[in-house]
């Protein structure tokens, strides 16, 4: 049982390193050193606290992100609309510390705050939720038109309503921010904030709700079988609105930690953020589970600071780009990895 | 502005905006009438958008003129072919989820494109201005006939035309040919088609090599009608589009194409809009997003439930139960 | 003298198992060979080695004298094999045509040519006496048709061997008889047929000669007419079978059920359930006997509450439950084992253990406060598990690796142990062998002995027929009439099934 | 400050002789033909002129997504010993300067498009208003229909600066002149560009000026379409020379470039020999040619020319004063009557 669940885990190890053999031939053959490349990255983001703390400002979201596409996958939807979310919960957590009064003390701020971003999260997914529970509205299409509604109205209502000069909202009170001079010095210098620990809460959250609590129980039988859920009692509809929720939520909460920690301000967006894109990528290599996205977040951060490095290095940064997808591809072949297992075996072991 | 004014201007810029679009979701039908769900659809638009302007710039430059950008879209078609293989091993041949699989192909599409243009064209990160273009014109004659001529026949790319065409053409291979036949049965039912002697992986592979040809038209044609160059934003969510026009369009080939034409409609109403006095005092978000929200409307309202292929996203495992 | 078909020494393996283990089996052209065996003997096996699509580990094969390799489906049906198989392999939404036509289609200038498919099809049709409707959706035509449909299949490729695996599983008694004389009109046309069952009494009514196979391995080959049945079934099973009847004496008590004036509507919104009335009592099983098709299923749907009744009445225990919730069905005390078992039954990428609370996971104790227990899921199911023999690994594996005759026990276990006031069992034997028949036979005639009630939907007639105190025949979504198993022969079961009134006029003649 | 690598590996120690100068791109990177490219250009002008080396003396660091903004600028200041001045490009970066700036008071830093108030950080901006306010003299003059248009990216501050210059350029000359202006809502939509330039042209404008980025491809394209058959139309480009982008069919009209790579040079001149002008706003206006028309302009009769030339000096000296907001174009608009 132990090792079978081990070697399940093997899988996205063994991808990452094929990933990264694939990533290390493109940069030999492009004429770069991959060895030189990676032990800057390495050196950089593990050793260098300024760069740590930075790869640690790119994983909060993106482990909510993830999150957020895990939950959803769990409960047999796929959340394409992680950006709009974000950018919601981005705005909720923004507004509300600028009209809640400035003096409030941190306790009751950063709460409000998050629960802004978890209820406007959550109402973009609640959206897409409702209308495939309602009107059987396939849940891809939803989300990628509720991702470009958001994308604009955000923008609008902050050019109307929260503008400030710089195309952006006015910085939030310090009341409602989760940096700390502890983190700045620990890192010097960096963006880090308290939102790791929202990030990591989250992880357990996720995990809590679908693995301890009966409503998850509930959330992972309709998302395996929705007629035998409907056959055992449950609320087909309602669930699976209700994971929409859960899963904009935890999206929602990855744009109040780039309101409430990385910028302090939320800007006229051009574009999306690509963090919820990221997510999907990230929540797949985690195999949909807490401590996988967890890991998949920091993998993801690691080499998306790792390209400041590359580029020193002279190496187009796109290079990372290219080896994510094909980290991507081959967690998502993972048959390829049993397959030459098992040819291996019977070819080293021979008859059983 | 009268009505026929409006519609003048509106027919014929929703037409062009939907052409890559429909090519696209077309490929998607192949792809996932045979079995195989494909998010990467973005990816396939972007190898196809930078084949279109590299190849488009090589032709010129070896004195190709005019039919430089025509050449492109064939090669376009090609290799997106070739990359949409990837997707294939991946998901037919591994066994990948392939959702996962089309993620990665978005990811690895936009890395290579932007990669190689930086290495192609001394560090730029956008492709120079193709000098040919395929340009909008005036149907000879029939751009004369009253009321359809200035709506369907002026002022239009032939790729327009193609794409419509290739979708009745797509329609009647799949409903009336065996080679169709074949294809929806592998997507219905691989079992069934593997006990008839049909070569369930060789269908797939051809259902997404085929996907990979007309995304990647899809993309090649956005080039060379309308970007006119190639950089790391010129395809940012046509893809996407092109998925929801085909599931808008129940995996039927007319069907995804009158949803891209929808989607077109409906921007280029939303553009129009800021001319027509009366909606020129709604704030311009409104019409920004309307064409998201009337495609949900729509969705919600009169078109309802749509039934993927039945096998579609599952890998088919010989002999499994 | 030349077989048609001769396998010799077939072995075949899958990852821990020998399903066929040194099989020879030979059929004389112009025969109807049956092959007998329980669930998991390896019949399906054997076939889908001769039909190409498994390589055998071992042995060879012969067709007509020739030795072949079959590597693929498609030389099977070079060599004029053809196989109906136990699943049928059809596609729902092609018509009845496209199917048969699908890999060797008529075209004129690479588009299909569909009249002359259909020409074909109705030829050959008619020829065998089919009558299959090329035009139809498969989806909306009954399964004998789609039987029937598959048999075409076989015939359109021009199969002079036809292999039919369990083709009887899903067919009403008519049906049966239907295919029996089809088969005879095949061979009498010179084909030869393999035949899979592990029903006897149809073995004694067409084969001629039957090969028996045993955990993988054969066990020998007699003639049909010379062997009785009680000596084939020894042969399968290793053992002798008892059957189950129902020999205790017959109290019913109070009404448990009251169904009046229901109708429901099916998914094309015609009326399925056609203001049917039925009662059932305390003490009772009461059959309902039907032609599938007929409003059994919506019936159930309907009673628990998966389906809106569009107009009448259910009362559990005097109380209404019309168009209540499906929990609040469960609740008020009825279980339900659904025909469908994997769609319904189980969350099959669940583990067997959590199954086993599929319907009571937010009750205590097995959930307090919203949290799940998880060691009292376990007890649970581990009771569950030894009390109805259920063979698995672990209450931790998924309940999708549990063969189909256990993931039944489990469903029957979970149902059961809710002790009910009325259980619904719906197919509950479809497709299992014999010695889990039994059991769950048992189990079933046990909750009467209890004082319960039971709905029993079936369409195998010998189960009804063995297990009711008394029969109700569905027929076009009513209940045409309910009669006593005792007063009552299969025949005349089988033509109340049909819409014909026993006694009186002949009102529903087709 | 003691933050990041310091990079000392490579060559450092002798910092204070060589001079060192680096740019940030914003997320358009550094071949954007617009001004992250126009600053690099101007940086490498600067390079190669002074001997310096590429990638150790002078460099460029591209940012993926508005988080690197600051990890890119921290980068620099440690980066091969650390970069005397560094330069933010665009206004996005302009929180980013400024905590950076603020965390490094030893460093000197540079943000275009937007102003930082700190003692080591330059603000260079442009008077976009001025430049777009000839180009609309240019339209208002030759506009044969009496209608014209404008096709904006994202509706910011920074583009309202070109929208109601222009408009008042050519309200100035051509009152009875309509002035259709449209936002695409991005400046990477090339559909939604021509799908505008198409609705503005059928509307009867023949003239569109367009400060839309990439988006503004769509208008070039269209207008390259129209007048392929035979109608004539133009554009004018935006940010620099567009003449290329207006080929074979050579529909720009003009273009208005914004001369950042003049400010950039001109700026690491002055840093390298001592003045790097810290806690100033260097605004660049016609005056200094950091706005205006492009070198091509072959189409622009000269009679059209030279009125573009008087008001380019009543710009200059101040008798005009071209609108920067709406509210200010209203009041030109009165001012004009
Ligand atoms: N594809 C497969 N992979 C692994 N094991 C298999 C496979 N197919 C069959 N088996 C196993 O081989 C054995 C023989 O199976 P087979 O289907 O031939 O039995 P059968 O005699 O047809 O039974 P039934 O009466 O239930 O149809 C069984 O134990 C079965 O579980
Ligand atoms: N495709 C497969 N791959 C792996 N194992 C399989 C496969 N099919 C069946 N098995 C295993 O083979 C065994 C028997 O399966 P099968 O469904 O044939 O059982 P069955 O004959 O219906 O059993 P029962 O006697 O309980 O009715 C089970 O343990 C099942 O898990
Ligand atoms: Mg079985
Ligand atoms: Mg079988």
């Amino acid at each position: 049982m132990n090792t079978k669940r081990l070697s399940g885990a093997m899988v996205p190890v063994i991808s990452v390193l094929l990933g990264l053999i694939a990533g290390a031939i493109i940069m030999l053959i492009s004429g770069y050193n991959p060895l030189q490349a990676y032990g800057d990255i390495f050196q950089m983001v593990f050793l260098t606290p300024y760069y740590s703390g930075e790869t640690v400002v790119t994983i909060i979201p993106l482990i909510l992100s993830g999150l957020s596409v895990a939950f959803a996958f769990r409960a047999g939807l796929f959340n394409i609309g992680v950006e709009g979310q974000l950018l919601v919960g981005w705005l909720a957590s923004v507004a509300t510390a600028l009209l809640l009064p400035a003096g409030l003390p941190k306790v009751i701020m950063i709460p409000a705050c998050i629960i802004a971003a978890i209820i406007g999260g959550g109402i973009w997914g609640f959206i897409p939720g409702l209308l495939k529970a309602r009107f059987k509205v396939h849940e891809v299409i939803t989300t990628i038109m509720m991702n470009y509604i958001a994308l604009h109205t955000t923008n609008a209502i902050i050019r109307k309503y929260f503008y400030a000069e710089g195309e952006r909202t006015p910085n939030i009170p310090d009341s409602a921010s989760l940096s700390s001079q502890f983190l700045y010095n620990l890192t010097a210098g960096s963006r880090m904030h308290w939102g790791i620990i929202v990030a990591l809460i989250g992880a357990v959250v996720m995990w809590f709700i679908l693995w301890r609590t009966s409503k998850g129980y509930e959330l992972r039988a309709v998302g395996f079988n929705p007629d035998a859920s409907l056959y055992a009692g449950m609320n087909v509809n309602r669930n699976m609105v209700l994971s929409f929720f859960i899963s904009g939520a935890f999206a929602g909460v990855a744009g109040a930690m780039l309101g409430l920690g990385t910028y302090h301000y939320m800007t006229i967006n051009q574009d999306f953020t690509g963090i919820g894109f990221d997510g999907i990528a990230v929540a797949l290599l985690g195999l949909n589970s807490s401590f996988g996205v967890i890991l998949g977040s920091i993998l993801f951060a690691a080499l998306e600071t790792g390209e400041i490095g590359m580029q020193s290095l002279g190496i187009p940064n796109d290079l990372v780009q290219v080896i994510i997808a094909l980290i991507i591809f081959f967690v998502a072949s993972n048959y390829i990895i049993r397959w030459t297992r098992d040819r291996l075996k019977k070819k080293g072991g021979g008859a059983k | 502005m009268t009505i026929m004014e409006i519609l003048e201007i509106v027919i014929p810029s929703a037409i062009l905006s939907a052409t890559p679009l429909i090519l696209t979701a077309l490929g998607g039908v192949f792809s996932e009438r045979s079995g195989v769900v494909n998010i990467g659809l973005e990816g396939l638009m972007i190898i196809g958008a930078f084949i279109g302007a590299v190849f488009t710039i090589l032709f010129e430059h070896i004195g190709l003129g005019a039919a430089s950008p025509w050449l492109a879209l064939l090669v376009a078609a090609i290799i997106g072919a070739a990359f949409s293989l990837l997707h294939a091993v991946a998901s037919i041949t591994f066994r990948a989820d392939q959702v996962v699989s089309g993620v990665a192909i978005n990811f690895l599409a936009l890395g290579i494109t932007v990669f190689l243009v930086k290495k192609l064209f001394a560090g730029s990160g956008q492709t120079p201005y193709i000098d040919h273009r395929i340009n909008k014109i005036d149907v000879p004659l029939l751009h004369d006939i009253p009321i359809i001529g200035p709506l369907f026949f002026s002022n239009i790319a032939y790729t327009s035309y193609i794409a419509i065409i290739l979708a009745f053409v797509v329609w009647y291979v799949l409903f009336k040919t065996s080679f169709g036949l074949r294809l929806r049965s592998v997507g219905e039912h691989p079992a069934a088609a593997d006990t008839l002697g049909i070569n369930v992986s060789r269908m797939r592979y051809l259902g997404v090599a085929l996907s990979g040809a007309l995304g990647g038209l899809g993309g090649a044609v956005y080039v060379v009608t309308i970007a006119t160059n190639f950089g790391a934003t010129t395809i940012s969510g046509e893809g996407y589009l092109a998925l929801a026009a085909m599931i808008f369009g129940k995996w039927n080939p007319l069907g995804a194409m009158g949803a891209a034409l929808f989607f077109g409609f409906a921007q280029s109403l939303s553009i129009i809009g800021e001319s027509i006095p009366f909606l020129k005092s709604i704030p311009d978000v409104y019409l920004l997003i309307a064409p998201y929200v009337l495609t949900i409307l729509a969705l919600a309202g009169f078109v309802g439930r749509a039934d993927a292929p039945k096998a579609s996203g599952v890998p088919y495992i010989k002999g499994q139960r | 003298m030349t077989y048609v078909i001769e396998m010799r020494n077939i072995r075949k393996e899958f990852p821990g198992i020998v399903a066929n283990d040194d099989i020879t089996l030979q059929v004389q052209p112009g025969e109807i060979h049956a092959l007998l065996g329980e669930n998991g003997a390896g019949k399906s096996t054997l076939m889908n080695v001769l039909f190409g699509l498994y390589q055998p580990e071992q042995g060879e094969i012969y067709v007509k004298g020739q030795k072949v390799k079959i590597t693929s489906p498609n030389i099977a049906g070079d060599l004029g094999i053809g196989m109906v198989h136990q699943h049928f392999m059809l596609i729902d939404t092609f018509t009845v045509t496209e199917n048969i036509i699908l890999g060797s289609e008529p075209t004129k200038a690479g588009k299909i040519d569909i009249k002359v498919a259909e020409e074909q099809v109705r030829k050959l049709s008619n020829q065998y006496g089919l009558n299959v409707d090329p035009h139809a959706k498969v989806r909306d035509i009954s399964v004998g048709m789609q039987q029937r449909v598959e048999i075409l299949k076989t015939l359109y490729r021009g199969a002079e061997i036809l292999i039919f695996d369990e083709p009887t599983a899903v067919l009403t008694p008519h049906e049966i008889r239907e295919l029996m004389k089809i088969m005879k009109l095949l061979v009498s046309e010179g084909k030869s047929i393999i035949l899979i069952t592990h029903k006897l009494k149809e073995i004694k009514e067409v084969a001629d000669k039957c090969t028996v196979i045993r955990r993988g391995k054969g066990i020998g080959t007699v003639d049909v007419a010379d062997a009785e049945p009680s000596q084939l079934a020894s042969m399968m099973v290793g053992r002798d079978i008892k059957f189950q009847v129902n020999q205790e004496p017959y109290h019913p008590g109070a009404n448990v059920l009251e169904i009046k004036d229901l109708t429901v509507l099916d998914s094309r919104k015609v009326a399925a359930v056609n203001s049917l009335s039925l009662t059932v009592k305390s003490g009772e099983i009461l059959g309902v006997a039907g032609v599938d098709g007929n409003g059994q299923s919506e019936l159930i749907e309907a009673i628990t509450g998966l389906r809106k009744a569009a107009s009448g009445q259910i009362l559990l225990n005097g109380k209404e439950i019309t168009q209540h919730r499906p929990r609040k069905i469960t609740e008020a005390g009825i279980a339900h084992i659904p025909e469908d078992r994997h769609k319904h039954g189980l969350v099959l990428d669940f583990s067997i253990g959590h199954n086993m609370v599929l319907e009571t996971y937010y009750q205590r104790p097995y959930s307090k406060a919203g949290i799940l227990h998880f060691d009292k899921i376990r007890k649970q199911a581990e009771k569950l598990i030894k009390e109805f023999d259920v063979r698995t690994p672990s209450v931790d594996t998924p309940a999708r690796a549990l063969s189909g005759g256990n993931q039944q026990k489990a469903i029957i276990a979970r149902e059961i142990d809710r002790d009910p006031d009325l259980l619904i069992a719906a197919q509950p034997t479809r497709g299992l062998d014999v010695g889990a028949i039994e059991f769950i036979h048992r189990r079933l005639l046990e909750q009467r002995k209890n004082g319960k009630a039971v709905l029993l939907i079936s369409l195998e007639l010998d189960e009804i027929l063995n297990l009711s105190d008394r029969i109700a025949v569905i027929y076009e979504g009513k209940i045409i009439d309910i009669v006593e198993p005792s007063k009552v022969t299969e025949d005349e079961l089988g033509l109340l099934m049909a819409g014909h009134h026993l006694k009186g006029a002949h009102e529903n003649e087709h | 400050s003691s933050n990041g690598d310091d990079g000392s590996k490579s060559s450092g120690g002798d910092k204070k002789k060589g001079f060192k100068v680096a740019m940030v791109t914003d997320t358009g990177g550094v071949n954007d033909k617009s001004f992250n490219q126009s600053a690099w250009e101007g940086l490498q002008k600067f390079g190669k002129d002074n001997g310096l080396k590429l990638n150790t003396d002078y460099k460029y660091l591209q940012s993926n997504q508005a988080s690197d903004y600051e990890p890119n600028l921290n980068t620099l200041v440690h980066n091969n010993g650390g970069y005397n001045l560094i330069f933010g490009i665009g206004y996005l970066m302009e929180d980013a300067v400024k905590k950076v700036a603020a965390a490094n008071p030893n460093t000197h830093f540079a943000i275009v498009d937007d102003v930082v108030n700190a003692k080591n950080v330059t603000s260079i901006t442009f008077k976009e208003e001025q430049g777009s306010f000839l180009v609309g003299v240019v339209a208002g003059m030759m506009t044969k229909t009496n209608k014209i248009g404008f096709v904006g990216g994202e509706k910011s501050a920074l583009i309202k600066k070109f929208e109601n210059g222009f408009k008042a350029g050519v309200k100035s000359v051509n009152p009875k002149a309509d002035v259709l202006v449209q936002y695409a809502g991005s400046f990477s939509a090339a559909d939604k560009g021509q799908a505008i330039a198409n609705s503005q042209y059928g509307q009867g404008a023949d003239i569109i000026y367009h400060a839309a980025g990439a988006t503004g491809n769509g208008v070039f394209n269209e207008a390259q379409n129209r007048k392929k058959k035979g109608d004539n139309v133009w554009v004018i480009g935006v940010d620099r020379d567009q003449y290329d982008a207006g080929m074979p069919e050579d529909v720009t009209l003009t273009s208005m470039v914004k001369r950042v790579d003049n400010a950039v040079e001109q700026l690491s001149k002055d840093a390298m020999n001592g003045n790097y002008h810290g806690g100033e706003n260097l605004q660049y206006g016609l005056k200094d040619n950091g706005v205006g028309l492009s070198e091509h302009h072959d189409h622009i009769p000269d009679n059209v020319m030279k009125k573009v030339d008087d008001y380019k000096k009543k710009i200059i000296n101040g008798d005009i004063k071209p609108p920067q907001t709406d509210a200010e174009y209203k009041d030109f608009l009165a001012s004009l009557k």
